[in-house]
């Protein structure tokens, strides 16, 4: 295998992690809170769908991204409304946000653009293009680093730079603010937040937002940075897949980093039945291939990474009074 | 000082959870610059009465005035700035959080953690000094002892600038020494002019630390008295509302063969060893007590003998050998054995706090063909034996359809303590039997546990409380860094022997400064830490 | 600790969380510019109208009630199996073995044999992740989403090859005349009074509500459910009382697993008589709806099960009669699980309050105390 | 009033449920009348629907896709006087009119461009999902390809095993990524929605693709070399017009009735040289009078132009 190849499949790696690193991301901030989402697939549905319409509409990527933000927001809000004023099941509500997600934005599209519940494609300044970093160009000859700065670093939608941004700065947010101390406190014992005088639902909702506005882009990215407009049920499972690397990651935002590129890795090898069957020298078929990823998604999860212990309050209602 | 305006004034207090009136219409005064005590049975209202203080329940009705001020408490933040600060019963710390952040969450200064941090590891410094509440800033609170966490919870309110203290319970779960320091830190708080409340159910701590003492039974202040002018027994009186004995009433004991005979018995845990090779044995009709300070293996011995944490050694009940480790080593062949056993911790092993009484009160039993016929269980046996000894158990209510977490700490214990007497064992092992349980109710237990003796079986009871082991005990273990430090027949020791040996101090003759034995201890859990 | 009375909390505020989810339907439809009222009649005429209608929605209530109480039995012990769909899929393997390739001289004997086969086949689809979980603290949500994608595979590579038919669909043969199930049509129709006719309902929903008492039996009233619900709601009593972990759990999951590999029953034996690609459809994960909508009890599964069937037949016949695009069907289940599901404490709030005002009536004896009893 | 049932990939699958709508919009707009369509959410419902269009008296009952199979052969005798008709399978029923496509045929005609146009001598083919049918379209194009340039690598793979493999532009558009990168350019998209994908990426790193089912051509004006139309639409839009006199029977559909065929239009003529269409009328006029035989994948599951 050489060196062109293993880069073209760390590229595709990238590229399929970015949407996953989003939502996972997304997800740590809710959980951390002590409030399971198991919509993520839902909001960044809504998200993907609502940047891509909003996009076409206005022909502004940027338009698109703050309304595929605001659709995710919005199903956060009933979320939030759900399992914060409410305390609702954490996980109906996050069934019922897949379902909603899943079927309203067919219907919308379908009354907006009569295109089979697509939007028009996208072009132009309607959807995010890879951007080249500096002196890639002209880097791009120098043997082995050259290409691994071109292929590699460089050539991606500004949202993968934003999402790689976000691990670190998630990261800073949570153990090194107010905010993000307060939040990982009441997501393991809300009472000792609300004793301490701070108000447990405000600081969840702020959790579940955050939560909305970080799948708004992995929505958006679907469909205006790695696609050229919205198709149904585009998010194709990548929401569960991002629930998983959380879990995996356990619920630590480098951690989250490295478990979706792993995901991403695996599935970019899936792609690759070409390099498989040059390492493994086996003919791999097309069933296997497609169930590789999670085959050893098992394998790993079952022989290296150990038990993965949730934030304690996580899923539960906080409920003073019985 | 009498006629400075009260610390706290409250009226008319009202609140109901539901269709219970867990308050109803209270009024009382606590004077500024006093320690005032609050006792009353499980369940009177006395930790709903302090939430209400403290923010954390809104009351129905009435009205609240601190230091002459009426204010509308309407949640924790209000009651921090008009100076009110509690440790609940139930700590309410984020266990996977340093001391440090504890202290801090809720009260930074600004955006950034790093300038509150700093500031609250000074403070924390000075704070120390000034009360003695020592405590490593950067221990995780998931791995000190609640003795620690309380401190933390007492430095979190005075960090606030607290001037009012509320305690709920504090050394329900405190060694005698832990709590004599507490009750020094409580006196330095007073003499610094800050208003302490006390809630206990000792009435030895009522009577040592307190000015005034303010009784509550099923949600109503009964009376509020000054200490110095009331005794014990009235106090008891006035709480449970007929004569309680305040001591063990017990006769010599009369030993037999020996039942359960522990040899060499080792206990590691995540690479730590916690028990260290203890030998030890317990005959029939006797109580053999073990004490010790939290943590020093006691725990674990229990779970070892009880059928759920591995060991290596030799244990045998009645001549027969108890699997230590692998099959046969779990709960219900210890039971099939003739092993009962009373957990430390009966809301999260001894019962199921979901479950209904009558489900609780097979627990463990399950498969005996007292509950169940072929793979169903019995409803109507475990119903009907559940009725029963709630009645003869006294549990209150005695409604065995209710669910277990419904039942106030002394009654949820004794159905456990009904459960696991009434089932004919050969060997009882107790923990901490009357952890957090109002005296009318550790009246009732310990007399249980005596008359299981009398008949003839063989207890062995863990307790931190001295008090408790020394009352109950014929003879006593003292347990220290996983060894037994030494045995000694209950009435020919005191607890000045056994405190010393708590520490790790065989020697018990010579004289010995409290220096000395706080340096011991720390010396051991500095090098448990090590070790973990 | 009843704040109201018992019809309230089982009737009232289902109904009037229904009515909620209907209204918010009515809006999103009024939006697409149809008739709700319109659409309301045609989902309950279709639905429910008829002996037809109900032998479809009864069909797909089958359907939820297997995968509904396989997640609601793994409920009781805290596992939360979204693995329904894959462990569905592989009942349905396990049924078109048996269906093709024994001979049966009745369909009784093939109904428990493919009953007990599709049982088996679920649950081992489940015993690995229970394994994990058991052994290795791997998170079982992880593992059942992982198996859910590679039975998907796995079917795939069954149908393209060793079991397809002849022509171009990835399908098996039809099964033999012998392992037909009757259906209700068979068993309630007579030539002059004809009843469900054509519709799929079949012996598999008689099966189905022997599994809800079987279940029912086995949570409330056997030992193992004892254990079962001791260990969900809390581990270290389950240790203390000497119930194993790794038993509880691995036999948890294995009925879980078998009970959504029984669907196959229904869909696979029942209706479609023949095992196609993706034949589960996703009802593993509707079933995780009716679990929860249900509070993992048998009786609130089977309602929330017929209440799914009923939307998906209601949802057929709009689809068939009105413009309004199936999408439009997903979007009303969505709303009915927010309303009813998970927003049902904002309905049950305010009554709550009207009901406690309403009776601030005398003292609050023991009797008013009595919490809700372990059934 | 005629009915049309879609398959559960739905009416606007990118695919040939969009195709056969096309067609019953057309006749519809056409003629001013009406019709009656459903699309479905679950294998239940194709008997479901059957019945209950030919119950209300629709005639004739179109259903796409070859999963209606196995169902029309037990409903179709139930309804004598109703004509159905599936497209993609056949059913041999009296009242049934089956019209299947020589996909392998068209296949091999976009393989022979796809050859031709190819500087590198490679080119590919991203399938949605792993069945029967996009194999045969697979097969036919690397007949086609090889036919024309033995040198050529045929570069192949699937979307996915499941539904989900006709909706996810995504993977389709890193299974381009990753083709082009192994020297593919051209690109065959037979993969429902996940082609928009797959050809949005064609487009965007400037090789040709081929569009499927529908002519796809006017997507990316810049890059479409042609599309392998199937033209389902006329099938049904016959089917409609004919109405009930709907004549059953099996009609095959191929390259001489131009049922199948490489779309050439307005966007795409400036790329498609004059050898081109020579070598495509040359194919043609090969296939039609069997001096050129194309296996059908179908016929025997076997292809040996390439391995799935
Ligand atoms: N969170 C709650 N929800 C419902 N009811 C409650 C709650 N907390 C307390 N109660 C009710 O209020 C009554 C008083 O409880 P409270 O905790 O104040 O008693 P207590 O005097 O502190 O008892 P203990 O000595 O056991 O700590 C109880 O009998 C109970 O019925
Ligand atoms: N849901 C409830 N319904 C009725 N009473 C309740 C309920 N929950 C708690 N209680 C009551 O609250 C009181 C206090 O409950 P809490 O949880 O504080 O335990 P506790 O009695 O203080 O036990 P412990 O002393 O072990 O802490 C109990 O007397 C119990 O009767
Ligand atoms: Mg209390
Ligand atoms: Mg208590």
């Amino acid at each position: 295998m050489d060196l062109a190849t293993i880069l073209q499949v760390l590229d595709t790696t990238v590229r399929l992690a970015t949407p996953l690193l989003f939502a996972c991301l997304a997800g740590l901030f809710s959980e951390r809170a002590g409030i399971v989402d198991i919509g993520l697939e839902g909001k960044m549905l809504a998200a993907a769908f609502l940047s891509a319409a909003i996009a076409a509409v206005t022909g502004s990527v940027w338009i698109g991204l703050s309304a595929g933000i605001v659709g995710a927001l919005s199903m956060s809000a009933i979320h939030g409304l759900a399992s914060i004023t409410f305390r609702g099941n954490q996980l109906i509500s996050g069934v019922a946000i897949n379902f909603l997600a899943q079927g309203l934005t067919v219907v919308i599209a379908q009354s907006w653009f009569n295109q089979g519940g697509r939007t028009p494609a996208l072009a132009g300044g309607a959807r995010f293009h890879s951007i080249t970093l500096p002196g890639a160009e002209a880097l791009r000859e120098v043997p082995v680093l050259g290409p691994i700065y071109y292929e590699l670093i460089s050539g991606h939608s500004i949202l993968v730079y934003v999402a790689l941004l976000c691990v670190p700065l998630s990261w800073w947010v949570l153990q090194r603010t107010r905010f993000g101390l307060r939040l990982r406190a009441v997501g393991e014992n809300p009472a000792a937040v609300d004793t301490a005088g701070v108000s447990v639902e405000r600081l969840r909702y702020a959790a579940v937002m955050i939560c909305g506005v970080l799948t708004g882009f992995a929505g958006a990215y679907l469909a205006t940075g790695l696609q050229a407009g919205f198709v149904r049920d585009m998010t194709a499972g990548r929401g569960y897949i991002a629930l998983a690397a959380l879990i995996f990651a356990k619920w630590r935002p480098w951690a989250a980093l490295w478990a979706t590129l792993l995901f991403g890795f695996l599935q970019a090898l899936s792609l690759r039945p070409d390099v498989l069957e040059g390492v493994l020298r086996i003919d791999v078929s097309s069933q296997l291939l497609d169930a590789l990823p999670y085959i050893l998604t098992v394998v790993i999860l079952a022989g290296f990474v150990g038990r993965a212990i949730p934030p304690r309050a996580g899923g539960e209602p906080y409920v003073k009074e019985r | 000082m009498a006629d400075a305006a009260p610390a706290i004034e409250l009226k008319g207090i009202s609140k109901s959870f539901g269709p219970v009136q867990a308050n109803k219409d209270i009024s009382f005064k606590v004077m500024p610059g006093t320690i005032h005590g609050i006792i009353g049975e499980n369940g009177a209202g006395k930790s709903t009465l302090m939430s209400i203080l403290y923010g954390f329940y809104k009351a129905d009705a009435g009205e609240i005035t601190i230091h002459g001020t009426p204010i509308d408490i309407t949640d924790s933040q209000t009651a921090i700035r008009a100076g009110i600060g509690m440790v609940f019963q139930h700590f309410k710390l984020v266990p996977n959080f340093t001391v440090l952040e504890n202290v801090v969450l809720g009260a930074e200064d600004s955006g950034l953690l790093r300038p509150s941090l700093a500031r609250a590891r000074r403070e924390l410094k000075a704070l120390a000094e000034e009360y003695e509440l020592n405590v490593d800033p950067d221990a995780v609170v998931e791995d000190i002892g609640v003795g620690m966490q309380q401190r933390v919870e007492i430095l979190k309110a005075l960090y606030r600038q607290a001037d009012i203290l509320i305690l709920d319970e504090p050394t329900g779960v405190l060694t005698p020494a832990e709590a004599d320091h507490l009750f020094r830190i409580l006196g330095n708080l007073k003499d610094q002019g800050k208003t302490v409340i006390l809630i206990t159910h000792k009435l030895r701590e009522i009577m040592e630390a307190t000015d005034a003492v303010s009784v509550m039974r099923r949600g109503e202040m009964i009376e509020t008295v000054t200490t110095a002018g009331t005794n014990p027994t009235e106090l008891a009186e006035l709480m449970v509302g007929r004569t309680v004995l305040l001591q063990v009433d017990k006769t010599p004991a009369t030993p037999g063969a020996p039942v359960l005979q522990v040899s060499d018995l080792k206990v590691e845990h995540d690479g730590v060893a916690r028990v260290k090779g203890v030998s030890f044995e317990v005959r029939a009709g006797e109580i053999l007590g073990i004490a010790g300070v939290a943590g020093n293996g006691q725990s674990e011995l229990l779970e070892v003998l009880g059928g759920y944490r591995p060991a290596t050694g030799r244990a045998t009940v009645n001549g027969v050998d108890l699997p230590l480790s692998g099959r046969g080593a779990d709960g219900r062949s210890r039971r099939d054995a003739g092993i009962a056993h009373v957990p430390e911790d009966r809301q999260s092993e001894g019962l199921v706090m979901e479950f209904a009484a009558w489900e609780n009160v097979g627990f463990g039993y399950h498969h005996t063909d007292r509950y169940s016929r072929g793979t169903l269980m019995d409803h109507a046996a475990l119903k009907a034996d559940c009725a029963a000894k709630m009645e003869r158990f006294d549990v209150r209510p005695p409604n065995p359809n209710l669910l277990a977490k419904n039942f106030s700490g002394g009654n949820q214990q004794k159905i456990v303590v009904a459960r696991e007497m009434e089932c004919d064992p050969d060997l009882l092992l107790v923990g901490q039997p009357t952890r957090g349980v109002d005296i009318g109710a550790i009246e009732f237990i310990h007399q249980q546990i005596v008359a299981l003796r009398d008949a003839g079986k063989a207890v062995l009871l863990v307790s931190v409380e001295l008090d408790e082991i020394l009352s109950l005990s014929d003879r006593v273990a003292v347990m220290f860094d996983g060894r037994i430090m030494g045995e000694r027949q209950a009435s020919e020791t005191n607890e000045r022997e056994l405190g010393l040996l708590m520490a790790g101090i065989t020697d018990t003759d010579a004289p010995h400064s409290e220096a000395e034995i706080e340096a011991n201890l720390a010396r051991r859990s500095a090098s448990a830490e090590k070790e973990a | 600790m009843q704040k109201m009375p018992q019809w309230a909390d089982v009737l009232l505020i289902p109904l009037v969380s229904l009515i909620l989810a209907a209204f918010f339907s009515a809006v999103v439809i009024l939006a697409i510019g149809e008739n709700p009222w319109e659409a309301l009649k045609i989902m309950v005429e279709g639905a429910l109208g008829s002996t037809y209608g109900w032998g479809y929605t009864l069909y797909y209530a089958t359907n939820f009630i297997f995968t509904g109480l396989a997640v609601a039995v793994a409920n009781h012990a805290k596992m939360f199996n979204i693995g329904g769909e894959g462990q569905a899929v592989m009942g349905g393997l396990g049924v078109a073995l048996v269906c093709l390739y024994i001979p049966f001289p009745h369909w009784t004997l093939a109904l428990l044999a493919a009953a007990a086969t599709a049982a088996v086949f679920g649950a081992a689809w489940a015993a690995i992740p229970a394994l994990l979980q058991a052994k290795r603290g791997s998170h079982i949500v992880i593992t059942t989403i992982m198996f859910n994608f590679i039975a998907a595979s796995l079917l795939n590579y069954f149908l393209i090859g060793p079991l397809k038919a002849d022509g171009m669909e990835p399908a098996t043969a039809r099964f033999p005349e012998a392992a037909r199930l009757p259906t209700f049509q068979d068993m309630f129709s007579s030539p002059d009074n004809p009843l469900f006719r054509g519709a799929p309902a079949n012996v598999a929903f008689f099966v189905a509500i022997l599994a809800c008492i079987a279940v029912w039996l086995l949570i409330w009233r056997s030992r193992l459910g004892y254990e079962i619900r001791s260990f969900g709601w809390s581990e270290p009593a389950a240790r203390y009382a000497g119930i194993s972990p790794v038993r509880i759990i691995m036999l948890t999951m294995l009925i879980s697993g078998g009970l959504a590999g029984m669907m196959a029953i229904n869909n696979v034996m029942g209706e479609a008589e023949r095992l196609v690609l993706n034949s589960a459809e996703g009802a593993g994960f509707i079933g995780i709806a009716v679990a929860l909508m249900g509070r993992s009890h048998p009786l609130g599964v089977f309602l929330a099960a017929v209440l799914f069937g009923f939307l998906y037949q209601g949802g057929a016949e709009l689809s068939l009669w009105t413009g309004i695009p199936r999408d439009m069907v997903v979007v009303i289940q969505a709303l009915v699980i927010l309303f009813t599901g998970a927003l049902d404490n904002m309905v049950r709030m305010p009554l709550e309050r009207v009901f406690s005002t309403l009776r601030r009536a005398p003292k609050p004896d023991s009797k008013s105390t009595t919490a809700r009893t372990a059934e | 009033e005629p009915a049309i049932i879609y398959d559960l990939g739905g009416k606007f699958d990118k695919s040939f449920n969009e195709s056969a709508f096309n067609g019953a919009s057309r006749w519809a707009e056409e003629t001013g009348e009406s019709f009656a369509e459903v699309e479905l959410q679950s294998e239940a419902q194709r008997e479901q629907a059957l019945r209950r269009f030919a119950e209300q008296g629709l005639n004739p009952i179109v259903t796409t896709g070859f999963s209606f199979a196995s169902v029309l052969e037990q409903v179709a005798p139930d309804y004598p006087d109703t004509t159905f008709m599936i497209v993609d399978s056949v059913v041999d029923q009296p009242n049934v009119r089956s019209v299947v496509f020589d996909e392998h045929t068209g296949s091999y005609l976009v393989g022979v461009m796809a050859a031709m146009a190819s500087e590198s001598h490679t080119v590919g083919f991203v399938g949605g999902m792993d069945i029967p049918l996009i194999r045969k379209f697979a097969c036919g194009y690397a007949q086609g390809v090889k036919a024309t340039d033995p040198e050529a690598e045929v570069l192949a793979n699937m979307v996915g095993t499941t539904p989900a493999a006709w909706a996810d532009p995504v993977r389709g558009s890193e299974l381009a990524q990753a083709q082009i990168s192994q020297g593919a350019d051209v690109i065959f998209a037979a993969a429902g929605a996940s082609g928009i994908g797959v050809l949005q990426t064609v487009a965007d790193e400037g090789v040709m693709g081929i569009g499927v089912d529908s002519n796809q051509n006017y997507l990316h004006p810049d890059n479409m070399l042609t599309s392998m139309v199937k033209r389902v639409d006329n099938s049904v839009y016959d089917a409609f017009s004919a109405g009930e006199s709907l004549e059953p029977g099996v009609v095959t559909m191929g390259i001489s009735d131009e049922g199948v065929g490489a779309a050439i239009d307005e966007y795409n003529e400036g790329r498609v040289t004059d050898e081109m269409r020579t070598a495509l009328d040359e194919a043609r006029a090969g296939i039609e009078d069997g001096s050129i035989e194309v296996h059908d994948y179908a016929s025997d599951e076997t292809c040996d132009a390439i391995s799935f």
